[in-house]
């Protein structure tokens, strides 16, 4: 651990601490959102130094990206007088003192179990490496999302769907006045929105051997796709063709999971031989469908003409 | 230390040097456009400075490609951010008809 | 069809039914979701009796193995759970099928919510399909994916209803999100403590020191949250009363027992090593106390559903009494007889309030004058789920509570019993005051009509409440062949 | 000081901080917003945990990439019933936090 | 055992013909009545195998498994006939007698329907072989009474509804507590001649003392025991079938029995003695006798008079019971059937009085023997047997009672019986004399049809009733009284010498 590798990491824990405090006591919600975004990128910089390229690119793109977007989305249907929260200044009053304690000795646990790990903790670092030869890909946060844990993962895309059934399910919202942005974000979008599928493409498919994979390449797409909406707005309805795309990665993951009980194996159970294709086919399925299911969340239950009030 | 870590020792401390004066720029200036315009043009040459002076510690050709991709996607974007941001303030006055 | 078979055909159905109701959208939504509800149900009655012949199945998805892969583990608690969640659910679907019928017939869904009435058949198979896989799976993180699924479509379902319910929908979330939280702080401890995801192999390697504590305590302070104990209720009546009428029927009889359910896997398999009397004992208390202010909040109610909703707050209270007698063998049978009946006597209830809304446009108690003569079937089914809910003798709940009260005796703890008692007789003063008015002459006349499979499925799951009064000696029996 | 446990413990001063905030805030954004902090932080103890030992476990990695898409699906669920709820009720609280006038 | 499928046909008929009859329609009334009247001679032929069965010692028992360890017992010994006899017999007779007094009113099939299942719990508790059977035939008594109590459907039908539960669910709350610790302490047992407490001895003697009072205190709810009476006059409010079965014979009769069951077969009248719970039980029930008696003056209501003169009857079983000594247990059985008989002879004639003439109150009845001549002599038999008149069977049980108490030494229980006769004297006495010697003074409220005296329906039930009562007190020797059956009964179960 050289010193100024220490100093680094101390310097980004604090400013983390310090933006998640400022973040959560500033009454301008506009602030707020910005240094959430922030945040967000700092805490991928955070998983770098804690050598999780993956998680770090997941949190860059879906954490702080496509939640960042979201919340200036919602922000902006609040308009000025929601977006304000007056927070009175925190007089302590016992419920919040109570609270605050049991935060407090929350975290006290927290940190003494944290201190007090033996320095020698394995985890299940050595099972995992035992495991990778038959798991079909070298990256083993891909092998154990995809392969030891397919199951998290298939209930996960489940959930992923649930999101957009359960937008879909309020009240349709009024068309947004929103004029075209004007020519140079019409430029912008047409150099990077092919750049951004190509590179959707190989974080796919660089999954396998490298940090990358699904949701970080459908995370990249549904940039793409929000960037489209902002420069030319687009509504999604949920007729066939979009329900078929967004219930597609789920559909393929269980029909593999199903077939290969028919084949005579165990629910999710990848044969070592080619374990590697099937994910592969597992993934580019699931990229599609979670990435039109950001977008989805994103342009969110609008219909033209649809609505009662204006906000 | 040979003549190459020198020079990108140089180049890189000239980058930062730029970032700074873009970041008193952004602290000290009055109002909206002139922030923007220190952020938008600074922090471009400083950044341009960095991709050169660790162009020379690369080990290969591939490296240097993709650090002047970077150099080119983040030139792209933060000019049509800072048109876009102006263009939004703009219309902002016209529409509240006071200076922000 | 060996008991893995059945488990398969259990975990896949519900969800691939989902995904194809999902995309076949408004024309065969309804049909696929019912044709899977009936599979969906077989499958975990078959499931049960395959568990009690051939006792318990550890089955590794993936084919990974404990500690790297996901293990499912199916034991007599998880059989038992599953084939109430399987009956109550199959009637639900059916209610759900007339209830959602594409002309409208009830005022409770308002009219411009009917394109999006096809919503609730994915939404539901996939919470069906979230219970099914929580109930069977014995990995920590994969019960925090599946309570996830299960909140989530819980939300969703409850913000079709709109209006009031989008505020109640919002509240839930936040709390549910809230409590998944504390609970996956309380895994990460576990897995810094033990290196294993696995619950039996937790039960193995568990010692008694702090941070194992704490996260026992943070994992259960969040499924508390989630099953809706008493100080953490306050989200249960308006979700409850505002959502839609099968959706209120499946959260309060099916989604409020997957809390309970873990807290039960928690300390009576997980780590029955720790020394938890205090906690078992506040457990308790907090029941007590859910019961008698649920008791005394539905006292209070004008409407019916919120009544019923109220009364959740307080069954819930009976649930959690099991633990301070715990440690007697027959408690366990006796609190999942009373869920059973519950979960079958609660959907019954909520369908009847929904049938009365049908018909009369509001389910003001005050104003349901003689539904005797207008309903009879919503009257008997209300008066059968009625008694088996008080725990009158010829009822399920009567069989579950005299378990817990024999429990409670057998632990020389009789102040639980007169509690459950006590708590019995209030149950008994807030649901025969609904009743009576179903005599009171002149019969006011309604004008809507009650879709029909509404009232005949209350009425079968009033008859299922009644019946389980014989279901004690299978259900242990069952017990006993998966202690395993 | 290793890097594992600088972050951890930022890890449990971002949770705590977040949690009081969830508990004190009114406005459901900033609630959501707390809410989404507390998970990173949760995370960012299980991403520590996972570096210390010299081939980092992969388990928590994947444990934390889930955790970080099932956080955007509820986010995002959550400000579109906010948004509808705002646009029918017309304040950003939930109806026991709003006090009238 | 082959005849073990009799006490589940016992339960079973009127359980069959309930439910067919609730799914019948209103307007079907000759096949109502057709089932009504089957299911109640097939009970009535059913009472009479068992009961020669059960004279030369033959027993049948059928056990149902409901929990690993409790099961549905139901067994025929000599006790459990005797009730069954009165309330099957009885059953019949009322349910002519209702027939006729609904004639087209609303809601007579729930009311049928709810009819038959009340005799279904009474036949439980009759034949329950255990606490918990009892226990649970005792709480569906509850259920299936309810109905019947708030049939009306007025706002007072309800309030009087509300009251009756309030009474009953506390007493059954008190009763399941009382009988999960019964099985805590001592397993559960089934019920044995000399009380399966004994083996406890008397070192748990608090436990077992608050026990005997959770137990006597659940079932004097339905027993009418004087804390716990409030109900009985309140339930008034109901039609006349229904207060003269229920709260003359099925629902109070219950409470006693119940009480003798838990006396003679839980605890043993020794164990119960050594444990000096019987001199409390003895006062308690001497007291409601007096109170109810006091009350019952004071009622001008006809029916709430007679509902107040049940409250005083029943304890004087309880005082039987809590008197030790063959004579006075003989006397606390037979008054079981007497007290029944009477009781319903004089329900039914007031109900006679209120249909036929709307005559309600005491006050009214000035020259009613002159306009309906029989039923004020089923009326007067029935009076006179309340007040023990020699050849009545009231007569009977008061000399038993008397003649065990002195046996017993218990010199104080004499005087409370001669007190009490006096008191029913004092109340009984004015309405005969106004009826039969007072000249008709108002106009009969509202008077149905002119005929001679009541409908033929409602008439025949009420001189068969009179009948029975005068029949019981004369032919009190001969082998078939329930006199000779009460005596049979102390004998076998109770180990009295004859």
């Amino acid at each position: 651990m050289t010193a100024d590798a220490a100093a680094l990491d101390i310097l980004l824990a604090v400013l983390l601490v310090f933006l998640v405090w400022r973040l959560l006591t500033l009454s301008d919600l506009f602030k707020a959102t910005i240094l959430f975004i922030v945040f967000g990128l700092l805490l991928s910089l955070a998983w770098v130094r804690l050598r999780a390229p993956d998680v770090a690119l997941a949190e860059a793109a879906i954490g702080s990206g496509v939640t960042g977007a979201l919340v200036l989305d919602a922000l902006r249907r609040l308009g000025a007088h929601g977006a304000v929260d007056e927070a009175r200044p925190l007089r302590l009053n016992l419920a919040r003192l109570s609270g605050g304690l049991l935060v407090a000795c929350l975290g006290a646990i927290l940190l003494w179990s944290v201190l007090s790990l033996p320095a020698g903790w394995r985890g299940l670092s050595a099972e995992a490496m035992a495991a990778m030869p038959h798991s079909g890909v070298t990256n083993p946060v891909t092998a154990s999302l995809l392969n030891f844990r397919s199951h998290d993962t298939l209930l996960e895309i489940a959930v992923l769907m649930l999101a957009v059934l359960g937008v879909w399910t309020l009240d349709a919202e009024p068309k947004p006045s929103a004029e075209p942005a004007g020519p140079i974000l019409d430029l912008l979008v047409r150099i990077l929105l092919p750049l951004m599928v190509v590179v959707a493409g190989y974080l796919l498919w660089a999954g396998g051997h490298a940090p990358g994979g699904a949701f970080q390449g459908a995370a990249v797409l549904a940039a793409g796709g929000i960037l489209l909406h902002l420069a030319r707005p687009f509504y999604l309805g949920n007729h066939v063709i979009i329900r078929l795309v967004i219930g597609f990665g789920f559909a393929v993951f269980l029909a593999i999971g199903v077939m290969l009980v028919v084949g005579g194996g165990r629910f999710l159970e990848f044969p070592s031989r080619h374990a590697g294709t099937l994910i592969l086919v597992v993934e580019a399925a699931a990229t599609i469908s979670i990435a039109l299911i950001l977008l989805a969340l994103f342009v969110g239950n609008v219909r033209e003409g649809a609505g009662r009030d204006a906000p | 230390m040979a003549v190459l870590d020198w020079l990108s020792m140089a180049l890189v401390g000239a980058g930062t040097l730029f970032f700074i004066a873009g970041s008193i720029g952004l602290l000290r200036l009055p109002d909206v456009m002139t922030r923007l315009h220190a952020l938008t043009k600074a922090d471009n040459v400083g950044l341009g400075l960095i991709v050169l002076g660790l162009s020379l510690q690369t080990s290969g050709p591939m490296e240097v490609v993709r650090l002047l991709l970077v150099w080119a996607l983040a030139l792209l974007t933060s000019s049509c951010a800072c048109y876009l941001v102006a263009h939004a303030t703009l219309q902002a006055r016209r529409e509240t008809g006071h200076d922000s | 069809m060996t008991t893995a078979a059945w488990m398969e055909a259990l975990l896949a159905a519900p969800l691939a039914g989902a995904v194809i109701a999902l995309i076949s959208g408004r024309r065969a939504a309804a049909l696929v979701g019912v044709v899977t509800a009936f599979a969906t149900a077989a499958a975990s009655i078959a499931l049960a009796f395959a568990v009690s012949r051939s006792g318990v199945l550890r089955y590794a998805v993936g084919g990974w193995g404990r500690p790297l892969g996901i293990d499912l583990y199916v034991d007599g608690l998880a059989a038992v759970m599953v084939a109430i969640t399987g009956v109550v659910g199959a009637c639900i679907s059916v209610c759900a099928a007339g209830y959602f019928a594409p002309k409208p017939t009830h005022a409770d869904l308002p009219s411009d919510k009917h394109d999006r009435a096809w919503l609730y058949w994915p939404l539901w198979l996939m919470l069906w399909g979230g219970m099914n896989a929580l109930y069977l799976s014995a990995d920590l993180f994969n019960i925090y994916v599946t309570q996830e699924l299960i909140g989530l479509s819980g939300i969703g379902l409850i913000a079709l209803a709109g209006g009031s319910a989008i505020s109640a929908a919002l509240r839930y979330l936040l709390l549910a999100l809230a409590g998944s939280l504390l609970y996956i702080v309380g895994v990460e401890l576990l897995y810094a403590g033990y290196a294993t995801l696995d619950l039996q192999q937790l039960r193995d390697r568990i010692d008694a020191n702090p941070s194992t504590f704490a996260a026992a305590a943070l994992m259960t302070a969040g499924l508390l949250a989630k099953s809706a104990l008493f100080p953490l209720h306050f989200w249960l009546p308006p979700a409850h009363g505002h959502a839609p009428v099968p959706v209120s029927a499946a959260l309060s009889a099916l989604v409020i027992k997957t809390g309970f359910y873990l807290v039960v896997r928690l300390w009576l398999h997980v780590l029955p090593g720790l020394a938890w009397a205090h906690l078992a004992t506040l457990l308790g208390v907090l029941g007590a106390a859910a019961v008698f202010w649920g008791g005394v909040q539905a006292l209070m109610q004008e409407r019916l559903k919120m009544m019923v909703a109220y009364s959740t707050v307080a069954q819930v209270g009976y649930l959690f009494m099991l633990f301070p007698v715990a440690s007697v063998p027959e408690a366990l049978p006796g609190a999942l007889l009373l869920a059973a009946s519950h979960a079958a006597a609660k959907a019954a209830l909520f369908m009847c309030a929904g049938s009365v809304l049908a018909v009369y446009g509001h389910d003001r108690i005050r104003s349901i004058n003689g539904i005797g003569t207008r309903m009879p079937l919503t009257a008997v089914a209300f008066a059968l789920s009625g008694i088996s809910l008080i725990g009158l003798p010829p009822s399920g709940g009567f069989a579950g509570k005299w378990l817990l009260i024999s429990a409670a005796f057998a632990a020389g703890a009789w102040w639980w019993a007169a509690i459950i008692v006590l708590g019995g007789l209030l149950s008994a003063v807030y649901l025969l005051r609904a009743l009576a008015f179903a005599f009171l002459e002149p019969p006011i006349a309604g004008f809507g009509r009650a879709p029909w499979g509404m009232e005949a499925t209350s009425l079968v799951l009033a008859f299922i409440a009644v019946g389980l009064n014989f279901a004690a000696r299978p259900l242990s029996e069952l017990l006993n062949a998966g202690a395993g | 000081m290793t890097t594992p446990i600088v972050y951890a413990s930022a890890g449990v001063a971002m949770l705590c901080i977040a949690l009081f905030g969830f508990l004190t805030a009114r406005h459901v954004l900033r609630r959501i917003l707390a809410l989404n902090i507390v998970g990173s932080g949760v995370f960012m103890m299980l991403v520590a945990l996972a570096a210390r030992p010299d081939p980092p476990d992969p388990i928590p990695h994947a444990l934390v990439m889930t955790g970080i898409v099932v956080g955007v699906c509820v986010t995002a669920l959550a400000l579109a019933l906010l948004r509808r709820m705002f646009a029918d009720e017309g304040s950003a609280r939930l109806p026991e936090d709003r006090e009238f006038g | 055992m082959t005849g073990a499928w009799i006490p589940l046909a016992a339960v079973g008929t009127p359980l069959l013909t309930g439910i067919v009859i609730f799914l019948l329609a209103d307007w079907r009334v000759a096949l109502r009545t057709a089932l009504n009247l089957s299911g109640a001679f097939v009970k009535l032929v059913l009472v009479a195998v068992m009961l020669r069965g059960v004279a030369n010692g033959y027993d049948y028992s059928v056990r149902v498994a409901i929990v690993p360890g409790l099961d549905i017992v139901l067994i025929t010994d000599a006790l459990a006939l005797l009730f069954l006899t009165l309330s099957a017999g009885l059953w019949a007779l009322t349910t002519i007698y209702a027939v006729g007094y609904l004639e087209n009113a609303p809601h007579r099939s729930r009311f049928f329907g709810f009819f038959s299942l009340c005799i279904v719990a009474t036949t439980g508790i009759a034949l329950a072989g255990n606490l918990f059977t009892l226990f649970v035939f005792y709480e569906i008594l509850t259920l299936v009474t309810y109905p019947l109590v708030i049939h009306r459907g007025t706002r007072e039908a309800l309030a009087a509804g509300r009251v009756y539960l309030r009474y009953t669910l506390a007493g059954g709350a008190v009763l399941l507590f009382a009988v999960a610790w019964s099985h805590a302490l001592a397993g559960p047992h089934d019920f044995v001649a000399g009380g399966y407490l004994r083996e406890l001895g008397t070192d748990q003697r608090l436990s077992l003392t608050l026990l005997f009072g959770a137990l006597i205190a659940g079932f004097g709810v339905k027993a009418a025991l004087f804390p716990l009476h409030g109900w009985l006059p309140a339930a008034m409010v109901a039609p006349a079938p229904v207060s003269a079965l229920l709260h003359a014979v099925a629902v109070v009769k219950a409470g006693a029995f119940a009480i003798i069951r838990v006396v003679y077969d839980v605890f043993g009248v020794e164990f119960a003695e050594a444990l000096g719970v019987l001199g409390p039980l003895a006062v308690l029930s001497a007291f409601t006798i007096l109170y109810g008696s006091l009350r019952a003056l004071a009622q001008d209501e006809l029916k709430k008079r007679l509902a107040y003169s049940t409250v005083s009857q029943v304890s004087y079983i309880v005082l039987g019971v809590a008197v030790l000594g063959p004579l006075s247990t003989i006397g606390a059985l037979v008054h079981l059937v007497n007290q029944g008989l009477m009781k319903i002879t004089l329900f039914l004639s007031a109900g006679n009085l209120a249909e036929t003439l709307g005559v309600h109150h005491v006050h009214e009845m000035n020259g009613v023997g002159r306009r309906m001549p029989l039923t004020m002599a089923a009326f007067t038999i029935g009076a006179l047997g309340m007040i023990g008149v020699p050849p009545t069977a009231g007569f009977v049980t008061k000399i038993y009672l008397g003649t065990g108490a002195a046996e017993a030494g218990q010199w104080w229980v004499i005087v409370i019986l001669a007190a009490s006769s006096l008191l029913n004297a004092c109340y009984f006495l004015p309405i005969l004399y106004s009826a039969w010697f007072q000249p008709q003074t108002a106009p009969w409220p509202h008077e149905h049809g002119t005929g001679f005296d009541a409908k033929a329906t409602l008439l025949v039930p009420v001189l068969f009733s009179a009948a029975f009562a005068l029949g019981v007190g004369l032919f009190a020797d001969t082998p078939v009284s329930p006199l000779e059956w009460a005596k049979l009964i102390s004998q076998r179960e109770f180990g009295y010498a004859r």
